[in-house]
């Protein structure tokens, strides 16, 4: 995908009604050592193919979405909301 | 000029005859016509010059491949360059101009190139014009830059509008030739939305300019047949004048659609463009095939064309390419052609077929040559002749005009849109589409086949298994009997042309002959994408269509390897040029962007209000009075007037969030780097917003209007940013907690009222009592007005550092409030003031915005280390602030900057340097992230970024803008200018 | 001051109605619009359930949020009451001031804003009484199908003057784009 | 690839030598470099044979005398962002982290052509960013002074003063009207594919091997420290192994069991028909992402913004295509009618500071070169000199000191836009 977004919301959507955040990864608990946290915050998988990120339908449903899009073909796999998902706090 | 017109036939209309005038001499031609062929038909063969040795050159084809007949259309802020002749529809009164020659079409002295042509082989320029160095820009490149490019573009601007739209269908079909109205018609029958598109005026492609007869009907009426059943289907869209550019991610196509291309004078009331973008379940390419040139000496000559815009030229427009021609053919396309010349009485000399065992049972009179070549086309501006060679001799013919064929190229342009390779067919002797794309199908001679009844079959047969995949009933289809059509199959391709002596293009705009294509490969360029990028093969403004296939089969050669190996350069949008209009849309000019105007605009604007862009908003800048000459007046009279009296300023513009739910307070806790966990109802407290790096994000203040709801504002600049950020913490980090935000930026008309006199004024439409005991400093609640007719939000914070309020009401009510407070405050002195002003009272109280907070500073920075929690277990941005470069003594910190002489001044952006260092990067100290002049310091004031500034309150420094000549020697000192202790704000 | 009046002035006002070619657009009242935040609470359907039964006009916004929306102010009593009704599966925020509605409509509607919005609008898979929040151009909108041929606009206050005129400069007479996807919508049927 | 195995004669291009080869019909002409099978071991390999590898093995070489060094490239010579970008040079930064560094980087480009005997036409047309509100003028006050104190130029133009360099701007019906800009008259633009060309005809003559259609397909390890590269074209061992692979940096670095700070995007291009004349110099828009030059062959060249996922794909989307296009008409209005001939895309290195990184890395004989954002081509020479100065004397170049891999971790980072870790807000 990269043309339209099929938010689990709204329906297929162009590209234009989201804001892409980037990788969808964890936060670590606040007691976790500097490490974990650099590699949160500064470090990337940056695969080619099968990527999890974090798009959000700011003119749509205003949903925070994780999409399971892959980096080389630009299909999408997944798209679910984030507060549904293992990346989101919720799992 | 005597008339190529033939004296019947084709599709135009004779009834009707338009004037128009190419290189300011007049012609008619007929509706229907396109320009190319009205030009032939008036015997104007020589339509354009080359772009690098102005070779002089006529049309080659009917279609969007034309290389050679570009002009210019139009004049003033109509004028569009580059446009081919081939596809510009005639118009009445249409002006046309050629390009790229001087002084005339007929003598360009740029063609003396040629003469110099052994000199300006391939890449030659990166071999030369290198010394001396400083002569490039000067002297060589001016030349190159002159004589390079095509048309000359207008700096006027365009009178017309654009437009955009989306479509949805299951089914787009491009190209509506026999394939694609085949198709079409099953898929209509059968109930699914489908979307035709055809780049021609008229749907039916080949159909169009074919003799062939279908169910005896003639083929250009089979086509009309069809396009008129697929207009009485309301699941059918077909749109001509149409171009598929583009295919993307999830079948989302790009097409163009001239709307008011045809006409001189475009009507006001539509677009002349629109940009389509169709988005399709499934996609059928039934784009058809190009005809591919035959590389021979002299094949540039006007008179020379490909056969079957020869054709076309002969069966639609009703105009003969020549009184005696010639036909050069690797394939049976070249004897349809013949035959059909020769029944509208034009002679054909001689038909030359490369094919020594051809088979073809001619009955012409033409006399037929296998086994043989057109070595070189003879003559000077047009054609005189051509010279044959067969096993080694030749033979002069005289001709006037010769149709080249030598084979054809499907087009699957826009199947290599999405990075699929095509794939080399010996069997097709072409590169096919690349196999297994999702979502799209090729078919008819788009995918290799040829023959009407065969594409007819294939529309049919594709649209059929899509039908099924989408599921939908397929009605069986009655196919016509097709007779008297001559199928140019698949024949062996001809690569070099033997016995050649003359330049022998292989891409006819960009001038790249053989020869060139042969010393890339010579010199080490012989990998396909460098020799394009080598010699500039294939990228004129017709992108290779005619030349990249010749150019690879001789780089396979010159190899000796097979055009598979050599594989083709990439594919890509946009497969033919689109107009900036076009993709732009109504998306310009003051609509550009939204413009987003604040519930008190109208209050403001009717007080005279200067307004300035501040993103999306406009936002009151100052307020001119009779008699003030600059913009100073006004704001230092504007901010005197807060410190003495009371002013009125609209901060309505500021982010403002409500948050609901059981777990806010907690929430704010986990955002804020400061504690709100225990922010009492009735209370606002100022908060300060990290990034996960550790950088200040935003600031504003937060209130606790209820036990679980919370109205919190945010700076202007980041409203929108700061409401996504809450959503992802509340979404995505912490789901579990109830937490429900709603953005309320334009529900509420929010106004600061600032001055020792402000609760003065305020208490006179205020029904509670808001004296300092009963509203003190910090006080945040909902209050009644006027008599309980109205409510809204009263909070006691200050930006000016004065005792002042910011009243919020609902936005409907705010330009009357406005208007209330102007009145209430009238014996007060009350003034309305803008975001200069503003600016102004918060630079003296050292408070900051995102001048300050430029993405760079922590919190320690600004002086405001306190403010982060230790307590805190976690909030956003905690775990990054210990490192070492966060938490360094080096850091820039907030000061406060002053000049030693009141009288001089300095600017924002100025650098600060040490007294008396020398002005290197080295020595940079910091900068000025805002200034102003201040009427209550009697000076220009100003705040800075600088290295240790904490530790140097006092020392004397220099502001440095070289960038303006200004080097004001200064002083650094606490950026609190006034009032250090906030007497005045707890007054 | 008691002799003050507080008195409202809508976003829209001075905007006469426009007629273009098969689509017709204006504003409409500024009455109410209650912005109800349920969150994931699977106990409110029944309560909004009521509302739609007192023909109270609710509109999805979001997962687990709607809009109330009507002609009429909302007096500060009743608000408080739909508070006390809703609580605690849901807050009420008053958004009647902060956003604007405009009504669009006419035989080639879903046409004409075909030229704005990527949403498939066709009566087909958006019919009436479905709502959504889509890109209007460049301004966010949320959109409700009030009938065959009319849509109800929804957007921040802000910006309404701002669409209105980017539709009023591209809804000129035969400026609309051929047939589709009107040809589908129930009026040409 | 064709096959030429013996070392050509260098001939050195001129003039003259055009004029005899020509009248010669061109016949005599050698390969620009050879066509060499890899070597079992060599001192230095090169990962990614883009403008920076190309320009690495060039410095070691004619610089520092590193001369058994190959380039291994998977595609053809400058298949990446070099062949990619919108050709556009300049030294406009604003931070002493990076701004030196840029600016050697022009002063090398001022003598590259007679330096390889390669004309790359670079043209110091001038380079303006526009600003259309006093908090731009602001920041490119502090920026263009930034410039001035590193003897940079630099120039701050108030409206007037751009309306009669560029009078076919929008200044009188312009959503954000045009207050002024800043001007750096040295900037220019640059031949793209003939940089690495260049390049790549300097090293081979000086004994690079510069080895095509060859792909990295293993880093090996002996101890910790890389010891050569798994290629298609079978093993081959390294005294040091230095990666320039641009927007593949995560893929090779990984292979190395590196996890670096980028992201790799899709940056897309265009150009217009070919057009006389039209436009001097780069103008950059500051109300929009769109910025124009124009080549010598005539079309316009332009670029704006990422499409702002994470890809691979060397290909981009409509919507981006649009969002460019609508503000080069908001820029300039009389584009209107001019016709997008092509586009394409480019994967970019985004860094999570926005700037480059040219360090060693954790893995020992293992150097890297990537992060280049949008600046890759400007900074080739540059980045090629430094590289090649770090692989030789294992030490920084002064102008790369803060360009380090630790700097995250120590929150040391250079962050010219101050958007953070978010790579497509850089």
């Amino acid at each position: 995908m990269a043309s339209l977004v099929p938010c689990p919301h709204c329906g297929s959507r162009p590209k234009e009604e989201f804001t892409i955040k980037g990788a969808a990864l964890r936060r670590p608990a606040p007691d976790a050592p500097a490490d974990a946290w650099l590699r949160y915050v500064y470090e990337r998988a940056n695969p080619r193919g099968r990527h999890e990120e974090y798009w959000h339908h700011t003119s749509g449903c205003r949903r925070w979405l994780v999409v399971t899009r892959d980096t080389a073909s630009h299909e999408i796999e997944a798209c679910r909301d984030a507060a549904l998902t293992s990346a989101g706090g919720r799992a | 000029m005597t008339s190529y017109r033939l004296a019947s036939g084709g599709l135009v209309d004779r009834q009707s005859s338009l004037r128009f005038s190419f290189d300011g001499r007049s012609f008619a031609g007929y509706s229907g016509d396109s320009l190319a062929s009205a030009l032939l038909a008036n015997g104007q063969r020589l339509a354009g010059r080359s772009f690098k040795y102005h070779r002089p050159r006529g049309i080659l084809t009917a279609g969007a491949a034309e290389p050679n007949a570009l002009v210019t259309v139009g004049r003033g802020g109509r004028t569009e360059p580059n446009t081919r002749a081939t596809m510009q529809e005639l118009y009445d009164g249409l002006e046309a101009r050629s390009q790229n020659r001087w002084p005339s079409l007929g003598f360009d002295i740029g063609s003396l190139n040629g003469l110099l042509s052994p000199f300006l082989g391939a890449g030659f320029y990166y071999k030369t014009f290198m010394w001396p160095a400083h002569l490039w820009e000067r002297l060589y490149e001016p030349f190159v830059r002159r004589a390079a490019g095509l048309g000359r573009a207008t700096y006027e601007a365009d009178p017309d509008t654009y437009e955009k739209c989306w479509a949805h269908c299951d089914l787009l079909v491009v190209g509506a030739g026999a394939t694609g109205l085949a198709a079409a018609l099953a898929a209509g029958r059968a109930g699914a939305r489908v979307v035709l598109v055809d780049e021609h005026p008229i749907p039916g492609g080949g159909l169009l300019s074919d003799s062939a007869t279908i169910d005896g009907i003639a083929a250009p009426d089979f086509a009309r047949q069809a396009v008129a059943e697929l207009a009485t289907m309301p699941n059918v869209e077909v749109l001509v004048r149409t171009t598929a550019f583009g295919w993307y991610d999830d079948n989302v196509f790009g097409a163009v659609e001239r709307v008011q291309k045809n006409i001189r004078q475009p009507s006001a009331s539509a677009p002349v463009e629109r940009l389509w973008r169709i988005v399709a379940r499934r996609a059928l390419l039934a784009t058809g095939a190009e005809e591919r040139p035959l590389v021979f000496g002299g094949n540039d000559r006007p008179g020379v064309m490909m056969a079957s815009a020869a054709r076309a030229y002969l069966n639609r427009y009703g105009v003969a390419f020549g009184r005696t021609a010639g036909v050069f053919t690797t394939n049976d396309a070249g004897y349809a052609l013949a035959r059909d010349l020769e029944a509208a009485g034009v002679d054909v000399a001689a038909v030359v077929d490369t094919r020594a065992d051809t088979n073809f049972a001619w009955t012409g009179k033409a006399r037929v040559i296998p086994g043989a070549f057109v070595s070189d086309a003879l003559g000077g501006k047009s054609l005189s002749g051509i010279r044959v060679w067969k096993d080694g001799a030749t033979e002069t013919i005289a001709v006037d005009a010769l149709a080249m064929s030598g084979g054809f190229n499907p087009v699957i342009h826009l199947a290599c849109h999405r990075g699929g390779k095509p794939v080399w067919s010996d069997e097709h002797a072409a590169f096919l589409a690349p196999p297994r794309l999702k979502g799209l199908a090729l078919a008819g001679a788009a995918a290799g086949r040829a023959g009407i009844a065969v594409c007819l079959e294939d529309g049919v047969a594709a649209a059929a298994s899509i039908l099924s995949e989408l599921g939908f009933a397929a009605r069986p289809a009655k196919l016509g009997e097709v007779a008297g059509d001559i199928v140019a199959g698949p024949t062996p391709p001809v690569w070099r042309v033997p016995g050649v002596t003359g330049k022998a293009f292989v891409d006819f705009q960009n001038d790249v002959t053989s020869k060139d294509i042969g010393l890339a490969v010579q010199e080490g360029y012989g990998h396909v994408e460098l020799a394009k990028r080598y010699t500039t093969n294939g990228m004129a403004t017709d992108q290779g269509k005619l030349s990249n296939v010749n150019a690879i089969g001789l780089l396979a050669e010159a190899r000796g390897v097979s055009p598979a190996e050599i594989g083709t350069t990439t594919f890509r949008p946009f497969y033919t040029p689109v107009s900036f209009g076009a993709l732009t849309g109504a998306a310009h000019g003051h609509h550009f962007q939204p413009a987003r105007k604040s519930p008190l605009h109208g209050w403001a604007a009717r007080h005279g209000a200067r307004f300035v862009e501040t993103g999306l908003w406009y936002r009151s800048s100052w307020f001119p009075r009779a008699g003030e000459t600059t913009w100073r007046e006004s704001v230092d009279r504007e901010a005197r007037n807060v410190r003495q009296n009371v002013g009125l300023c609209d901060v309505s513009m500021l982010g403002k969030i409500e948050l609901c739910g059981a777990d806010v307070a907690e929430f704010l806790n986990r955002v804020y780097c400061n504690a709100f966990a225990k922010l009492p109802v009735g209370k606002a407290r100022y908060g300060l917003m990290l990034r996960e790096d550790g950088m200040i994000f935003d600031d504003g203040t937060t209130s606790r209007i209820g036990e679980s709801r919370f109205y919190m504002t945010t700076t202007t600049a980041l409203a929108a940013g700061v409401m996504n950020h809450l959503e992802f913490c509340a979404q995505a980090l912490w789901p579990e907690l109830d937490v429900q935000l709603s953005s309320v930026t334009d529900e509420w008309a929010q106004m600061a009222v600032a001055g020792p006199k402000s609760r003065l004024v305020l208490q006179k439409i205020v029904d509670d009592d808001i004296s300092n005991d009963a509203f003190p400093f910090l006080a945040a609640r909902e209050v009644s007005l006027f008599g309980g007719q109205l409510h809204g939000r009263l909070f006691r914070i200050s930006f000016s550092g004065e005792l002042a309020y910011e009243l919020a009401v609902p936005a409907g009510y705010g330009e009357s409030v406005g208007d209330a407070l102007m009145e209430a405050g009238q014996e007060h002195g009350i003034q309305p003031y803008g975001v200069e002003a503003l600016t102004v009272l918060r630079i003296e109280k050292g408070h900051i915005t995102h001048s300050e907070i430029n993405g760079t500073v922590v919190p320690a920075d600004l002086g405001l280390g306190r403010m982060v929690s230790s307590a805190k277990p976690d909030f956003i941005g905690k775990h990054m602030l210990s490192r070492e470069g966060l938490t360094a003594t080096d850091r820039p910190q907030l000061v406060g900057v002053e000049p030693l002489d009141p009288r001089t001044s300095f600017r924002s952006g100025a650098h600060i340097l040490a007294k008396g260092a020398a002005a290197t990067l080295e020595n940079d100290q910091g900068y000025v992230t805002s200034s102003c002049f201040s009427p209550h310091v009697g000076s220009t004031i100003g705040l800075a970024l600088v290295k240790r500034g904490a530790e140097r309150h006092g020392e004397e420094i220099l502001v440095w803008n070289g960038l303006r000549g200004e080097f004001t020697p200064g002083r650094l000192r606490d950026p609190v200018f006034l009032d250090p202790e906030g007497e005045r704000l707890h007054a | 001051m008691p002799d003050m009046r507080a008195s409202t002035r809508p976003a829209l006002a001075g905007k006469k109605p426009l007629n273009g070619d098969g689509v017709s657009m204006r504003a409409l009242p500024e009455g109410y619009v209650v912005h109800l935040l349920g969150g994931w609470d699977a106990e409110l359907s029944p309560l909004l359930n009521e509302l739609s039964a007192e023909r109270r006009s609710v509109r999805r916004a979001a997962p687990g949020q709607w809009f109330l929306v009507g002609d009429e102010p909302l007096s500060r009593a009743e608000f408080h009451a739909l508070e006390q009704r809703l609580a605690p599966h849901a807050s009420c925020v008053d958004q009647s001031h902060g956003r604007v509605r405009i009504l669009v409509s006419g035989p080639r509607v879903e046409r004409a804003l075909s030229a704005f919005t990527g949403a498939d609008l066709a009566l087909a898979v958006f019919p009436v009484g479905t709502s959504t929040t889509s890109l209007f151009g460049h301004i966010a909108a949320h959109v409700t199908r009030v009938s065959d041929t009319a849509f109800e606009l929804m957007l921040l206050r802000g910006f309404a003057e701002s669409l209105w005129e980017y539709f009023a400069g591209t809804w000129r007479v035969d400026s609309l784009p051929p047939a589709w996807p009107a040809k589908r919508s129930g009026a040409e049927r | 690839m064709l096959r030429v195995s013996r070392r050509p004669k260098f001939v050195r291009y001129s003039a003259l030598s055009v004029f005899l080869n020509g009248l010669s019909g061109n016949a005599n002409w050698r390969p620009a470099w050879r066509t060499p099978q890899p070597k079992p071991h060599y001192d230095v390999v090169i990962v990614g044979g883009g403008g920076h590898g190309l320009a690495t093995a060039y410095y070691l070489a004619k610089e520092f005398g590193v001369t058994n060094v190959a380039v291994v490239e998977k595609g053809y010579l400058g298949s990446g962002n070099v062949g990619r970008n919108t050709t556009i040079i300049r030294s406009n930064y604003l931070l002493d982290g990076n701004n030196p560094f840029y600016e050697l980087s022009m002063k090398l480009w001022e003598g590259l052509e007679q330096d390889f005997n390669f004309n790359a036409m670079v043209s110091q047309r001038g380079v303006l960013n526009l600003y259309h509100s006093d908090a731009q003028r602001d920041a490119f006050t502090r920026r263009g002074n930034a410039m001035r104190l590193h003897g940079v130029d630099a120039e701050l133009l108030d409206r007037d003063a751009v309306r009669r360099m560029l009078p076919f701007l929008d200044f009188d019906n312009a959503r954000f009207p045009i207050q002024g800009g800043l001007l750096q008259p040295r900037g220019g633009t640059v031949r793209h594919d003939a940089v690495a060309w260049g390049y790549a005809r300097g090293a081979d003559m000086r004994g690079v091997d510069v080895i095509q259609e060859c792909e990295v397909t293993g880093i090996r390890r002996e101890n910790g420290d890389a010891v050569g590269v798994e290629t298609s074209k079978g093993f081959i061992g390294c005294g040091k192994l230095a990666l320039a692979a641009a927007g593949n940096s995560s893929r090779v670095a990984e292979m190395a069991g590196l996890r670096l700070p980028i992201e790799s995007h899709v940056l897309q291009a265009f150009v217009s028909e070919g057009l006389k004349p039209f436009i001097d110099c780069v103008v950059t828009f500051g109300a929009g992402h769109f910025y124009v030059s124009q080549s010598d062959k005539g079309g316009l060249v332009f670029g704006g913004d990422l499409d702002g996922y994470n890809s691979y794909a060397q290909r981009g989307n409509l919507a981006a295509v649009e969002h460019v296009v609508e503000a080069g008409k908001a820029m300039i209005p009389a584009l209107s009618r001019v016709r997008l001939l092509r586009s394409w895309g480019g994967v970019v290195d985004m860094s999570m500071d926005g700037s480059p990184i040219i360090d060693r890395t954790p893995v020992g004989n293992l150097y890297l070169n990537a992060g280049w954002c949008y600046g890759g081509f400007k900074a080739t020479p540059a980045s090629g000199f430094c590289f090649a100065h770090l692989i030789a004397r294992n030490e920084p170049h002064p102008t790369t000191r803060q360009m380090r891999l630790d700097r995250f971790a120590r929150g040391r980072v250079i962050d010219e836009r101050g958007a953070g870790a978010q790579p497509n807000l850089h």
